[in-house]
């Protein structure tokens, strides 16, 4: 039953799946960040809510084919990222790219959007979008670093790089986190900035840059970046699911530990004022990456 | 030693010095026709040199003449006497040469002190 | 044959003694005549080198004085090839300066000439005469005329230059003459070939303090360092042409004859360190200093003066793919670094000074020149596929077979060296923009001149893209210098020794 | 065989005629040149075949021409981009002066470079490689600008190159007794041990300036700037190849005869990952477009030589594989700076902006490529960075991985600069006359793009003959192991398949464009970019609100420390050094006739002090 039209199927229902789950949870992070501040804050359909809107708009202007084409590369992104992570453990259920998967291709899939974003937002003349992406930019080449350690120490211990092999690893031997702690700490650490939460949310800097690249954007752009970037957060979950915490073998489970390594950047961006750009680049370059080093060391000498 | 050795060293030493003589008025005379002066004396010193190669005692000059066929033993060297006759000519070409360019140097530089003569340099 | 070898000797002498008088009727006959006579020499002695490449070396005898009493001048593969290269060179010297300063009067340009043939006729002597003595006269012909003709501009420094170069002659004159009075007092003969024979009966002291001399006394005409003082003055004041003929045929001249003398006279097989150390500081020594040079024509004596160590370098090494490398380095310099002065003295025609910076943008005004210029300055500094390139291969190759290390590293940094320095000449040629108040303003190159600059290229380019064309020559030549004995006995078949 | 020689004799007499009759007319010159290119082009691309050669002598030494399944590769890098780049050059120069030696000394560069590649013995090698030097030399110094400085950097670091593998080559003959490089190879293991580590080392000096490793490449960021941009892409995209050639045959047939031989190809490597690294950081700092891509090419010269150097199959497949990519990218990306100065007169970030409604052709190319050259899948540049990053993890070479991975990241910025500096941005009313490049510049952009695309979706296109060429190098074919047309496998048996995730990014890309300009064009309009509100104010129309001045500057605060120093400084005191004392060698001349006499004398005494070592 490998026929294409299961495939494109399987596709879709992963894309709703990601999609719906993104927005929840990024709602929920809204409604815990206000009651913290002690604010009772909107409710967690609220996305739903702007999305529908947004997407229901219509834009009376545009400032060129790249605009356009921005916020399509930052689909293409997320939805293949997306569509090569393994959801689940076995692959009867959403049988995407799995078994063609490949961490590297991850990497750099994944930085395949903010490059469409960029020039999208390049087009539309911003001062703000340029300065923004430029701070993005800067700080993806902070955190990659440390990130790709871990990954490389994963890789290089297991002997493979392709993550359904990974998963299998781990079906036996135990979750990643506990069988090399230094890979996971740095990798977290890195995690903390690829969701740009503050203190990293220097990108889309609210109140400071007007909010960065979507800025200049509204109605279906602004719905596409924003539907984008939820399942593009849904995509970055599970892959540290499958990479550290063993995968999930059904949709709750999935949801619990998505969730579970969800609360950290957001509890940390919740109690932390925003860093300057080299100083974001500087922390990267700290703490992460003496534990990416130590994982390499790790998974070099066990 | 008989008086041939003497007189060939004598000739010898005679000769190194005026050399010698020479090459300290080349080396030390700032003017530059004393400097000439100096070369002209190292070549005479040389050709004393020369002569005195083909010295031999009592020689006759290298003629062959009817009724000394038994001469050619006494004879003297003529190949060194030939030698500083051309010797002698060319250094006086050379010299003339020297002289004029002398002149020449000063018109342009309007001293003879060598040392003050050093456009071309480096 | 047209001749034999005492006319390229005789001709000119004559020449330079006619040409005066016959002036006296028809003034452009001083131009002419020199121009004839040369040629008719390049002709004799291209005949007479075609000619014992097939019947074996020629020597003749004066005036019927059988060596070893006579002299008698050589004609062998070695010395017909250096006296064709010599003629020739001489009458595309000619060539070029016929009309030079067609603006010269009368009188400087009889001297001019008449030199320039005594010049021709001297090194020509130099290379073919089988006597030391005789030698010796024809390196003060040589010196002479060199003076005079270094002092050929009143206007300028050429004066001083000569004079420089007339004080290191005479002294080496001196040196000379005293090396041939210890030869001639111990062996009592004057001929190269007995003297050859029979160098071992000499004391081993006078030997050696002889060789001394001998190497002292020709080392200033072979501008080894630190007798070549006199040589980037003499270049940088002397005209053009003549730079170019100094290069192209006395330097030529004088290592021949301090070749001859190591290789033949003294008889010495094997390495020479004498010649590779006296070699090798001149080489760096003199490129070195080319390179932070003002004047283009003091850069070109610098780089002369380098090559000539270069190619005492590669004689040193003794051996056979030694003196041939040598010898086309020898050939190749006396085409390329005339082709450079030439082309050089049009470029810088209109100024005294002659500085580099005065040739800024020249090639926007005379591209040809230019063109030719450049051709040159890539082939003397060795890039492929100009002939330059292969005299440097041979070397580096005969070095490795001698394993001398040292010597290849060297000669490979001196190139970096030349390279640096002609690039920048050429960067100013082309690649600046001419503007009149630094660059002088160009002289529209003669007829002949052209000529001539076009011979020589062709010349660089046909050794350069069919270097089998010439290597043939070069190889019996090669044999020819090693090969002591056969001198020997070709010189003295005729009477046999004094010393029996 | 009779085709290398008549591809050779076409090239010298349409160098001549192109020099000569180029004087005549313009519209003669460029049919000269074209037609040279074209026949020589139609003669390699049919008449060639690999393994066939002929054989002279000269100076009595054996020497052979003739083209191995190796050189083809690179020969048909170089022949395509000569073909390209040729046609953009003829409209791309059209306006500027002696044009004649320009064509000349492209049609040399092109005949020396295919001579290099056709040379089986290293005395031809060597000539082909100095013509290739100074022709290429006179291309660098064309337009006149810094002559003396930019030139002269370029001919001595060539020189010393080209001089120490001069010296290597005399070394070997005089072993040997024989320059054709196959004798070498095979005579190889008898040379004594310092004769193994000292060849391959000079050797490599002299590749390591051409392709621009990181302590020998001070030249490549003036040269590459400096000559016409037309032949900058050929000179970035060919001929610095000519390098990695080189460096290849050395390190994979040489190093690997040497016991512990494996050392030098570490340091190399090590050289190429520092080489990739430092480059990106100073190609992030340029603001001109053209310093910023010669530093890129700098960098990707960097990873090719990681590559090369790893020598494991995947790696060497991984670094040719970027070596033909980076051929076409690069040169791609030279021709758009040069269409847009052509255009605007000016190639500076902080001048230009938003060109993309002007040239939205260049643009396109330049997008392309610029996604090939950041390595993002689905276009070229991704293959030969995964092939490159799994083969480093199969050669457990980890740090290495780290680095090039840092790089390749940190390009991203000046990948974004470039489109951006350029075509994004606010539009000017200074730059509104500028038209679209004409088409027989944007065309060969085109097309050269297109090839980057082909080969991200097909890279088996170019894998087969690389694969040939490097079975003649003694590995084992790769075939159907590590790739097949749509299918890359890596040392661990991995596979990424690349038709389906084409299709998806394809499928999602034209679904969302279809769905954000679905009534686009009917109810949408355009607005021009000085339409935006910044801080709640309209702009006016004079004041450009696009930031271009201090880009990426908080990026370069945080790497600041290790760009403090150059080593370009370094070389320049080193230079200077060398200046003085030279300058103190020709003082030993003073201008006094006595000091000469005086020399004179000494020299005689010290000749008769050492009289007994001298003679």
């Amino acid at each position: 039953m490998e026929s294409v039209g299961y495939h494109i199927l399987g596709g879709i229902v992963t894309i709703i799946v990601a999609f719906t789950v993104g927005l929840t949870y990024m709602g929920l992070s809204r409604k815990i960040t206000a009651r913290i501040q002690n604010r009772k804050g909107p409710p967690f359909y609220q996305n739903f809510i702007d999305a529908l809107k947004l997407a229901s708009k219509e834009s009376a202007i545009h400032h060129g084919f790249m605009q356009h084409s921005g916020p399509a590369f930052l689909m293409v992104s997320a939805i293949l990222s997306v569509l090569v992570i393994p959801v689940l453990n076995n692959g009867n259920w959403f049988p995407n790219l799995n078994f063609h998967g490949d961490l590297i291709f991850l990497i750099y899939i994944m930085v395949f959007g903010s490059l469409g974003m960029a020039l999208g937002s390049g087009q539309t003349g911003n001062p703000n979008s340029a300065i923004g992406v430029t701070r993005g930019l800067s700080q993806m080449v902070g955190f990659e670093i440390p990130w790709v350690m871990a990954l490389v120490a994963i890789m290089v211990k297991y002997q493979t790089t392709s993550l359904v092999d990974l998963l299998e690893v781990q079906q036996t031997g135990g979750w990643l986190m506990f069988s090399s702690p230094f890979a996971f700490i740095a990798g977290v650490l890195a995690m903390l900035g690829m969701f740009r939460y503050s203190p990293f949310d220097i990108v889309s800097a609210p109140t400071e840059l007007a909010s960065g690249p979507v800025s200049e954007n509204g109605g279906k752009y602004l719905f596409t970046m924003m539907s984008s970037g939820s399942i593009f957060a849904f995509a970055k979950l599970v892959l540290y699911v499958d990479l550290f915490l063993g995968g999930a073998s059904n949709l709750i489970e999935l949801l619990a530990k998505t969730f579970a390594i969800y609360m950290i950047p957001m509890l940390y961006g919740v109690v932390s004022p925003r860093y300057r750009t080299e100083q974001a680049i500087q922390y990267f370059w700290g703490w992460p990456l003496f534990f990416g080093f130590l994982a390499l060391v790790h998974a070099l000498v066990f | 030693m008989d008086t041939a050795e003497l007189i060939r060293l004598g000739v010898y030493g005679t000769s190194i010095l005026l050399i010698l003589i020479g090459l300290y008025a080349v080396l030390t005379k700032k003017s530059l026709i004393k400097i000439i002066i100096g070369l002209s004396i190292i070549d005479g010193g040389i050709h004393l040199l020369l002569i005195g190669i083909g010295y031999v005692k009592g020689g006759t000059a290298p003629i062959f003449s009817p009724g000394s066929e038994d001469a050619v033993a006494r004879m003297v060297d003529p190949v060194p006497q030939a030698l500083v006759l051309t010797a002698i000519v060319i250094g006086f070409g050379v010299t003339a040469v020297a002289l004029s360019l002398i002149i020449r140097l000063y018109r342009h530089h309007n001293t003879l002190n060598i040392d003050e003569i050093k456009n071309l340099k480096w | 044959m047209v001749g034999t070898p005492v006319f390229l000797i005789a001709i000119p002498l004559l020449a330079a003694f006619l040409i005066p008088l016959i002036g006296m009727i028809w003034k452009e006959s001083v131009r002419i005549i020199p121009g004839l006579v040369l040629a008719y020499m390049t002709v004799l002695s291209a005949s007479l080198y075609l000619f014992i490449l097939e019947n074996g070396t020629y020597v003749e005898t004066i005036a019927g004085w059988q060596a070893p009493w006579g002299i008698d001048l050589v004609f062998s593969p070695l010395t017909g090839l250096l006296a064709t290269i010599m003629t020739f060179m001489g009458f595309i010297v000619w060539l070029y300066s016929y009309r030079f300063k067609s603006n010269v009067e009368f009188e400087a340009a009889k001297k001019y000439f008449i030199f320039l043939m005594l010049l021709v006729a001297g090194s020509v002597g130099i290379v073919i005469t089988g006597d030391i003595f005789n030698q010796f006269v024809f390196i003060e012909i040589v010196g002479i005329s060199a003076y005079a003709l270094t002092a050929f501009y009143t206007g300028r420094n050429s004066a001083e230059a000569a004079f420089k170069y007339l004080i290191m002659g005479s002294l080496s004159a001196s040196a000379l003459l005293i090396a041939i009075i210890i030869v001639y007092a111990q062996l009592g003969t004057l001929n190269m070939a007995e003297i050859a024979a029979n160098i071992d009966q000499m004391n081993v002291h006078y030997r050696i303090i002889a060789m001394i001399f001998f190497i002292i006394g020709i080392g200033v005409e072979a501008e080894i360092f630190p007798l070549n003082g006199w040589a980037p003055d003499a270049y940088t004041e002397a005209p053009g042409p003549v730079g170019g003929a100094f290069s192209g045929i006395v330097v030529k001249a004088g290592i021949y004859a301090m070749v001859r003398m190591m290789f033949t006279l003294f008889d010495i097989s094997g390495p020479m360190k004498i010649l590779i150390v006296i070699g090798l500081v001149t080489l760096i020594v003199a490129e070195t200093s080319a390179l932070r040079q003002e004047k283009l024509k003091r850069m070109l004596a610098y780089s002369s003066i380098g090559q000539m160590g270069l190619v005492l370098v590669a004689f040193g090494m003794g051996t056979k793919a030694g003196v041939f490398a040598a010898l086309f380095l020898m050939l190749n310099h006396a085409i390329i670094k005339p082709l450079l002065f030439l082309s050089g003295s049009f470029l810088t025609f209109n100024t005294t000074e002659k500085y580099i910076s005065q040739i800024t943008g020249m090639a926007k005004k005379m591209p040809v020149v230019s063109v030719l210029f450049a051709l040159g300055a890539l082939a003397i500094s060795g890039l492929p596929p100009f002939s330059g390139f292969w005299s440097k291969l041979s070397v580096l190759t005969a070095a490795a077979d001698e394993n001398l290390m040292l010597i290849i590293a060297l000669v490979l940094i001196i190139s970096v060296i030349e390279i640096v320095y002609y690039f920048r000449v050429i960067n100013r040629l082309f690649f600046f923009e001419y503007d009149e108040s630094v660059s002088v303003k160009p002289h529209k190159p003669g007829f002949n001149g052209m000529i001539a600059l076009f011979i020589l290229a062709g010349l660089i380019l046909l050794i350069g893209f069919y270097p089998a064309s010439v290597t043939g020559y070069l190889d019996l030549a090669a044999d020819d210098l090693l090969n002591t004995h056969q001198y020997i006995d070709k010189v003295l078949q005729l009477g046999q020794s004094i010393i029996q | 065989m009779e085709t290398i020689l008549t591809i050779f004799i076409i090239f010298i007499a349409g160098t001549a005629a192109t020099y000569f009759l180029g004087k005549l007319n313009g519209v003669l010159r460029s049919i000269l040149f074209l037609a040279t290119l074209a026949a020589t082009g139609w003669l390699f691309f049919t008449g060639i075949t690999p393994e066939s050669g002929i054989e002279f002598r000269i100076l009595g030494i054996t020497m052979g021409w003739g083209i191995t399944p190796f050189s083809y590769i690179f020969a048909i890098i170089v022949m395509g981009l000569a073909l390209l780049s040729g046609i953009y050059a003829v409209k791309a120069m059209e306006d500027e002066k002696n044009l004649n030696f320009f064509f000349a000394n492209f049609l040399l560069t092109v005949m020396s470079m295919m001579g290099i590649l056709f040379s089986l013995d290293l005395i031809s090698f060597f000539i082909f490689w100095e013509i290739m030097t100074w022709s290429s030399y006179f291309m660098v110094v064309f337009t006149g600008k810094d002559v003396q400085k930019v030139g002269i950097k370029y001919i001595l670091f060539s020189a010393i190159g080209a001089y120490a593998m001069l010296m290597a080559i005399v070394f070997i003959y005089s072993f040997t007794g024989s320059v054709l490089i196959g004798d070498f190879i095979d005579n190889f293991h008898l040379f004594d041990t310092q004769m193994q580590w000292l060849i391959p080392i000079l050797l490599l000096t002299g590749f390591g300036v051409k392709s621009a490793l990181m302590p020998l490449h001070v030249w490549a960021p003036g040269a590459y700037s400096n000559s016409p941009m037309s032949y900058t892409a050929m000179f970035s995209g060919a001929l610095s190849k000519m390098g990695i050639y080189g460096m290849v045959i050395v390190l994979i047939l040489i190093v690997q005869q040497i016991p512990n031989g494996y050392w030098i190809k570490e340091v190399i490597a090590w050289m190429g990952g520092i080489t990739a690294a430092m480059a990106t950081l100073w190609a992030i700092k340029q603001d001109d477009a053209k310093k910023m891509l010669a530093y890129s090419s700098i960098g990707q010269l960097g990873y090719i030589i990681v590559g090369v150097a790893i020598g494991t199959p995947l790696a060497m497949l991984a670094g040719l594989f970027m070596a033909v990519m980076h051929g076409i990218f690069k040169s791609t990306l030279f021709m758009v700076v040069g269409a847009v100065e052509r255009q605007t007169g000016t190639s500076n970030f902080t001048e230009v902006t938003g060109l993309i409604r002007k040239m939205p052709w260049t643009f396109l190319a330049a997008l392309m490529s610029i996604i090939a050259l950041a390595g993002i899948p689905p276009l070229g540049g991704f293959i030969g960075k995964w092939m490159l990053y799994e083969s480093l993890m199969g050669s457990n070479h980890y740090l290495l991985i780290i680095m090039i991975f840092f790089s390749s990241t940190a390009a991203f910025l000046y990948c974004f600069k470039f489109l951006f500096g350029f075509f994004l941005g606010q539009e000017e009313k200074e730059w509104s006359h500028v038209k679209e490049a004409p088409a027989m510049m944007v065309i060969p952009m085109l097309i050269l793009a297109g090839f980057a695309f082909l080969l991200g979706i097909f890279p088996g296109l170019i894998l087969k003959p690389i694969n040939e060429g490097m079975q003649f190098l003694g590995y084992v074919s790769t075939t159907n192991r590590f790739w097949e047309m749509s299918i890359i496998f890596n040392d661990w048996g991995n596979a990424v398949v690349m038709m389906p995730i084409f299709y998806w990014i394809i499928g999602v890309f034209v679904f969302f464009l279809v769905f954000l300009t679905i009534k686009g064009y009917k109810t949408t309009r355009y607005v021009s970019t000085k339409d935006i509100s910044t801080s709640g104010e309209i702009p006016k129309e004079h004041e450009n609100l696009t930031f271009t001045m201090g880009f990426m500057q908080p990026f370069l605060r945080a790497v600041a420390p290790v760009m403090k120093r150059q080593i370009d400084k370094y070389y320049t005191s080193i230079g200077n050094g060398l200046e003085a004392l030279f300058d103190f060698t020709r003082r030993i001349n003073t201008g006094n006739g006595q000091t000469y006499a005086l020399y004179f004398v000494v020299f005689i005494i010290i000749l008769l002090l050492f009289k007994d070592s001298l003679f």
